[in-house]
């Protein structure tokens, strides 16, 4: 997998050099192994702290929003799920897709921090990646152990790119995507509102789920406009947790990609890509198979019907 | 010096639920904060850190000011302030009790903040000694011995053993009354806190140089070209803002109710671009300026204004919990002097 | 300071009965904002409008708010009521308390109560109204007819009849569309050339008509009464305002083999041609892929021939930009393609022909003069058989859901036609339903039968097979209850009509709606059945439904009268309740674009200032007033809330929600 | 505000479209069709106007019910209208399903101008239904409860 590092680092320099472009999009090495943060390199030699492995979670597509209009050419790597987030800002107006070089990156999972230190792990000394199986200091992990959940779901595909770096296949997932919700609809109502009375009451309302979603791309959240009639800053009252995920949901819906950001950054660990992942199954099953993000063409599920479409009173079927 | 086993430790919960409001590390839904005790809850003191911060008992994320109730066309103006009864708060770690002083520097200085005050006046601590600091742990840098945090009481656990020693006269009084404590041995206590500072020095920020963050370094500082690249991937979320234990800004906000106004405090961050709204709108306009400030507010002003504390405590929540992996380890690192 | 006048009707006894109107009256006065609150026995009489007149006059009323019968009933009243007391007519909340108060409920405490709640939910959204001010916009009085067949020409020649420039663009190099290339029509057998071509005259001879043939429209942009239209004249290499129709290079032209697509390619026509005798224009026109002259620069007869200097070989498209007040949609149709029905072996068979190019075998003008033969061997067919519903009412997918109309009475016109004129001839038809609604319809229907004994079979046909030199038409007759086998020499196929495939391309363009079988959508299926939702785009003839030629020209006729009355108008007077967008919020997302039903949402690149000295472009939404008609889909589609709609605004409904919810 | 009766009576937020349910309403009026004075009508030029924040506002203010009604889909007066707040209200109603908010709380139903019967026992057996569940505690917004 390092291999994919250097290919990338020198098409990176390459294209740096070459002044196809000003500026590269990727992953700078942190301070304990794992702490990866999304960066901006501008010469050969900032390059240097470059870095792409199974620390690279973050999705870096929204950077580009306003990346793009700044003067000259990006380059950015950009994972499968990145990719689906980037064509859905394309779509939006959101991305000047004149001003981006893109390269598909090969991603084989990356690393959920949290599971890391739930295995101990505190700093990380050296890893290995294979496809199925990574071992971090010493210690090997399947990587259905270890990845992130989006990652252990993930069924995306490298898209379309000016160019596409990628050594081996891609590891298939370790599980149905729609599991968990199907869960969820398997229980019964006073269930499933217990179960999101937990995970919802722990809301800070930190908005980082908002600031990392590539669909929320406002600029300015209706949550902070205070014209907007439903403006707030903190769950003052137990529904404005609710509030707040009901409709940041059902804005990002149908635009959704399942890029599992939200969930990734949360602090309180709230599944909140279970809310995203209750529209796209619903979508899928009322409206026929929709990928938010695999083109950059066509109408969104909300954006248009059909005459046969189901009433609400039969959507659940009774 | 008092003790009781691990496995009894339910008892000691609630004798002292049943003396005071108990305040303690609960897992809900997978993460802990500090919660209120009650029949059922998951106590969790076994994770080294709550996800918030202690000062939510003190200062907490949103809180009632007044009510404004509207009859007509007649308004009636009702104070809102919660009276704070005498609570135990329990578990508290070095490096949250330090950020009891720097909050207590910011709203107990004049005017006093008496919303703060009646809750920070009600409260008793029991501090616990951090057996396993982890990498993201910076504390000792800021002056935290996290082997002992001086509470009203400090506990520590010794193998299958928590033991409670006494430092206030508060401590005192509270720790006479559980009976179902018994008698402990200080020895074991001792060497315990040995091993924790053995623990403390080989954790990897043990040494952050502070040096250069002076009062007479900021124009210096406010200017380094560094903080572009080091709030680049910032998101503008309030994560670091929100999980930490010493930052204290908040916004008034009124909410509409059905029959009135209730007027109340809320937490608020400098990241976001809506924070400090003026005539015309928030003076920091882009992120690298948000950013900065945060920082410099934490290393340099702060200490400036207060004979050289820093409103950093080293808890390394930012570290854990930043989406993008920025921080202020990041920023000392950068700035701070040799690092 | 808001200064709100409540003003509680009585209705007679039909509020006043149920809802204690005077206490309404007096726990509204107590509403913060309010400065008077009346009741009156009839508040929609002259004395009760008097009464709101001269409080807003004395008080100086910022807003007004009726607690009277439903809004659908008196809110116009009332806003003139206010405007011309000098308040904004936008100004004006009626709480509905009569249909959804007084009416539904017996009790007077609840009536009261829930009164008093809608009075207040008034009031709220009353406070958050702003004045608002309908637009105005300027007609371009000239219409553009799309389409030259019947349809367009009676459109075209109605609206030219008021007085109003009319452009009739068609693809084809003559207008006259597909009732040129009928032989007679029913149910009175007139020839269809006698009655079309008279009228087709008539648009060259009309001073107000341009009739511009081989051209397509290119792009249509703005709105109701000021759209400008761009359209391509594609080159014909013949110029059209010298050449005289005479002929002679017709006859001179060595390259003869080119399909005579007026004749439905049942013959040949020269490179250079006029399409039939009577083409309008009539005016000659050069296929370039058949020309030698343009193809391979060997021959150039024709320009020798001609003495007026008409040929061109260099001609090149023209693209000409136009305004106009209104659009008709007059693309017509076409028969489908059969290639999905090879049971009927018409791409095998060459007797086997569609009932156009019957029409074509039958006409005086056709490749055969009028003297109905096999195309495979021009002999006489002794038997005929017609099968109906090829492709009609099809729900296999391979054909058409719908009836395509028209077809149960040119089958029984045929037949009759044929029994007339070749009395010896069998006539066999094949039929799921015949279906002859219509005036003197059914009474023709008869005749084919009856008088000319067509033999009408009921059922369905497997297929069609050569045996021995005949067509062999197997099928079932459901009546008798057997399959039949038919030893046919002509095969004529009903074949479903479809629109004109042009039609999808211009929908998109002019943003009209249009039906999963490419039929364009009209505004009201019942009561505005020539309009479409798209102010200003008016549908005739088959482009909206299949039709018959009488129903055609009443449509056309009808479209015409809606245009004469768009472009009788000097200014339109747009819906005040539009949409509008904050573009210090729109980011551009093209999402509320995407389910405007009208169109009425562009983007732009504007330039805003990003506060020291820097600026920044970006996409921003414009909502044109003309179009908009005020539905708010684009309100709720946008997620940052910068899409918002006048006179129903978020903060506005939001106010009711919240005033309701008081209690 | 005395004058109110304060004795806790469901209470339902009707959402109208202007040209077809609004107009149903006002034919069940006109037609003396009774419904209960729990339900509150707020007129709304289509269906597709109407905000899933309208109808979340509307709970947290103390609302138990909300249905909002529409014209027949293929007849809405802007053609497409009520084909998007169908979809919308069919994601939006599964939703608080999911979250465990009892899904009969919320309503969507098609009623044309001419169907004042229909409208008037829509309303009969939404504010039934409404009642059997009591008040709404899953959605409500405690600030807003006197």
């Amino acid at each position: 997998m390092q291999k994919l590092e250097t290919l990338m680092l020198e098409k990176a320099k390459n294209l740096l050099s070459s002044g196809e472009v000003s500026r590269v999009l990727g992953w700078k090495k942190g301070e304990l192994g794992y702490d990866v943060e999304p960066s901006v390199f501008t010469s050969a030699q900032s390059l240097d702290n470059f870095v792409y492995n199974v620390f690279c979670g973050a999705n870096l597509s929204k950077y580009l929003v306003q990346e793009t209009k700044k003067e000259g050419k990006i380059l950015v790597f950009l994972k499968p799920c990145d990719s689906y987030s980037f064509n859905q800002l394309i779509k939006e107006h959101r991305i000047n897709k004149d001003k981006v070089y893109t390269v598909g990156v090969e991603c084989q999972g990356k690393i959920d921090n949290y599971k890391l230190k739930e295995n101990g792990i505190e700093v990380v000394e050296s890893f290995d990646e294979e496809v199925d199986f990574v071992t971090v200091n010493g210690k090997k992990f399947t990587k259905g152990e270890i990845v992130l959940g989006k990652c252990s779901v993930c069924e995306k595909k490298l898209l379309d790119y000016d160019e596409v770096i990628s050594i081996n296949e891609k590891r298939s997932p370790d599980k149905d995507r729609f599991e968990m919700v199907k869960k969820l609809e398997s229980m019964t109502a006073d269930e499933r509102y217990a179960f999101w009375k937990d995970q919802l009451s722990n809301c800070i309302r930190c908005n980082a789920c908002r600031n990392v979603c590539p669909a929320c791309t406002c600029t300015k959240c209706v949550f902070d406009n205070d014209n907007s009639g439903i403006a707030s800053k903190a769950n003052s009252d137990s529904f404005e947790e609710k509030m707040f995920h009901i409709i940041r949901a059902f804005h990002v819906a149908g635009r959704c990609t399942d890029c599992g950001e939200c969930s990734r950054v949360c602090p309180q660990h709230i599944p909140l890509h279970l809310l995203n992942r209750k529209f796209i199954g619903d979508i899928n099953r009322l409206y026929g198979t929709y990928q938010a993000g695999e083109d950059t063409t066509s109408k969104g599920p909300l954006t248009d019907y059909t005459k046969q479409d189901v009433d609400p009173s039969d959507v659940f079927g009774g | 010096m008092k003790k009781i086993a691990i496995s009894n430790i339910e008892k000691l919960y609630n004798e002292i639920s049943s003396l005071q409001e108990l305040y303690l590390p609960v897992k809900k839904a997978g993460a802990t904060n500090f919660a209120k005790y009650e029949n059922g809850v998951d106590v969790d003191i076994k994770s080294l850190q709550t996800v918030k911060s202690a000062k939510d008992l003190f200062f907490p994320q949103s809180e009632d000011m007044i009510d404004f109730k509207v009859s007509g066309k007649n308004i009636e103006i009702k104070d809102a302030r919660a009276q704070s009864n005498p609570f135990v708060l329990f578990g508290v770690r070095g490096c949250d009790l330090k950020s009891f002083e720097v909050l207590d520097k910011v709203f107990l200085q004049e005017p006093v903040d008496t919303m703060y005050k009646s809750k920070r006046d009600a409260v008793t601590v029991i501090t616990l000694a951090c057996n396993n600091p982890e990498s993201s742990c910076f504390c000792k840098v800021f002056g935290v011995d996290p082997a002992n945090p001086k509470g009203d009481i400090q506990a520590t656990i010794v193998g299958e053993e928590m033991f409670f020693e006494p430092l206030t006269d508060k401590g005192s009084e509270l720790l006479s009354k559980l009976t179902t404590l018994e008698d402990g041995d200080e020895k074991a206590v001792e060497s315990e806190k040995k091993e924790i500072s053995q623990k403390v020095e080989k954790l990897p920020f043990v040494n952050l140089d502070l040096s250069n963050f002076k009062g007479e370094n900021l124009m210096e500082l406010f200017d380094r070209p560094e903080w572009e690249e080091l709030s680049k991937a910032c998101l503008g979320c309030g994560t670091c803002t929100f999980v930490c234990p010493t930052c204290q800004c908040f916004d008034i906000r009124d909410f509409e109710t059905n029959d009135g106004v209730k007027r109340f405090r809320c937490w608020d961050s400098c990241m976001y671009s809506e924070f400090t709204k003026m005539a015309a709108e928030n003076p920091r306009k882009t992120q690298m300026q948000r950013y900065r400030q945060r920082f410099m507010h934490k290393l340099v002003y702060f200490p400036a204004n207060n004979g050289g504390e820093y409103s950093c405590v080293g808890c390394g929540r930012c570290v854990k919990k930043c989406p993008q992996s920025l921080n202020i380890v990041k920023v000392i690192k950068k700035l701070g002097g040799k690092n | 300071m808001q200064k709100i006048g409540v003003f509680v009707c009585w209705c007679g006894s039909n509020i006043a009965a149920t809802v204690d109107v005077k206490k309404v009256a007096e726990v509204l006065k107590a509403e913060p904002g309010v400065v008077i609150s009346e009741n009156y026995q009839y508040m929609c009489s002259e004395n009760g409008q008097a009464l709101i007149r001269n409080a807003i006059k004395e008080h100086g009323l910022t807003g007004v708010v009726v607690c009277s019968c439903s809004p659908r009933m008196h809110e116009a009243t009332f806003r003139k009521t206010c405007e011309s007391a000098g308040l904004n007519p936008y100004m004006v909340e009626i709480a509905n308390i009569r249909e959804q108060c007084s009416w539904i409920h017996k009790d007077i405490e609840e009536a009261t109560e829930k009164a008093i709640i809608l009075g207040r939910s008034a009031i709220a959204k009353l406070k958050l109204n702003a004045p608002l001010t309908s637009g105005e916009s300027a007609v371009v009085k000239r219409a553009l007819v799309i389409g030259g067949g019947i349809a367009g020409i009676q459109s075209a020649l109605d609206i030219a009849e008021a007085g109003f420039e009319v452009d009739i663009v068609e693809q084809s190099p003559t207008i006259g569309g597909n009732m040129a290339k009928l032989d007679k029509t029913f149910p009175t057998l007139d020839c269809a050339a006698c009655i079309l071509t008279p009228k087709m005259v008539d648009c060259a001879q009309n001073e107000k008509i341009d009739i511009m043939t081989f051209s397509e429209i290119e792009s249509v942009k703005g709105f109701v009464g000021n759209f400008k239209v761009q359209i391509r004249r594609k080159a014909r290499f013949v110029d059209e305002k010298k050449c005289t129709g005479c002929g002679e290079c017709m006859q001179k032209c060595p390259s003869k083999k080119g399909l005579n697509d007026f004749n439905m390619g049942l013959n040949t026509r020269p490179a250079i041609y006029i399409p039939f005798a009577q083409a309008i224009p009539n005016v000659a026109i050069i296929d370039p892929e058949q020309c030698l002259k343009i193809k391979n620069g060997k021959c150039g007869l024709c320009a020798m021939k001609c003495n007026v200097n008409a040929i061109d070989y260099t001609q090149k498209d023209e693209i000409i930009e136009r305004e106009y007040g209104a659009i008709v949609v007059a693309t017509g149709y076409k028969p489908i393609s059969l290639e999905n029905f090879n049971e009927y072996g018409y791409s095998s068979y060459k007797d086997v022909v569609t009932s156009l190019e019957l029409e074509r075998l039958m006409n005086a003008a056709g490749p055969s003069d009028g003297h109905l033969v096999r195309p495979s061997d021009h002999k006489e067919p002794k038997v005929i058989t017609f099968i109906q519903c090829v492709g009609s009412r099809d729900t296999s997918g391979c054909g058409k859901p719908y009836c395509s109309k028209i077809c149960c009475m040119y089958t029984a016109k045929h037949a009759m036609l044929i029994r007339e004129k070749y009395p010896d001839t069998e006539v066999h038809v094949f039929y799921i339903d015949v279906r002859t609604p219509g005036k003197n319809y059914d009474e023709f229907f008869r005749r084919a039968v009856e008088q000319y004994g067509v033999d009408y079979i009921k059922g369905m046909v497997g297929k069609v097979y050569e045996e021995n030199g005949k067509l062999m038409v197997q099928g079932s007759d459901l009546i008798n209850n057997e399959q039949v086998v038919i030893p046919s020499d002509l095969v004529v196929l009903a074949a479903a009509i479809e629109p004109n495939p042009s039609v999808r391309n211009i929908a998109t363009m002019v943003t009209a709606s249009i039906d999963t079988n490419n039929f364009l959508t009209e505004a009201h299926a019942k009561l505005r059945p020539v309009e479409s939702p798209t102010a200003g785009i008016f549908l005739s003839g088959v482009c909206q439904g299949p039709k018959d030629i009488p129903e055609t020209v009443s449509q056309a006729s009808a479209c015409a009268a809606k245009v004469i009355g768009l472009l009788a108008k000097d200014k339109l007077k747009c819906n005040a309740c539009v949409s509008h967008s904050d573009e210090m919020l729109c980011t551009g997302c093209s999402v509320c674009a995407n389910v405007c039903p009208y169109g009425a949402i562009t983007y732009v690149d504007k330039e805003f200032r990003l506060g020291g000295g820097k600026t920044e472009v970006r996409r921003v939404a414009t909502v044109n007033d003309a179009v908009c008609q005020g539905c708010g889909a684009c309100t709720v589609a946008c997620p940052s809330g910068a899409m918002d709609l006048k006179g129903f605004s978020n903060k506005q409904i939001m106010a009711e929600v919240d005033a309701i919810c008081k209690r | 505000m005395q004058e109110i009766n304060k004795e806790k009576k469901p209470l339902i937020v009707a959402f109208c479209c202007n040209w077809c349910s609004y107009a149903g309403a006002d034919l069940a009026g006109s037609s003396r069709l009774s419904y209960p004075a729990d339900v509150k009508i707020i007129r709304v030029p289509c269906s597709c106007r109407v905000n899933p924040m309208f109808i979340l506002k509307a709970f947290q203010r103390g609302a138990d019910g909300v249905i909002i009604c529409g014209c027949h889909p293929g007849d809405c007066h802007y053609t497409t209208g009520n084909y998007y707040a169908r979809r919308r209200m069919s994601l939006l109603f599964s939703m608080l399903d999911y979250l465990g908010i009892e899904r009969e709380r919320t309503r969507v139903e098609w009623v044309s101008a001419a169907e004042g019967a229909k409208f008037s026992k829509v309303m009969n057996e939404f504010a039934s239904k409404i009642n059997e569940l009591g008040e709404n505690k899953r959605l409500e917004d405690l600030r807003c409860k006197n």
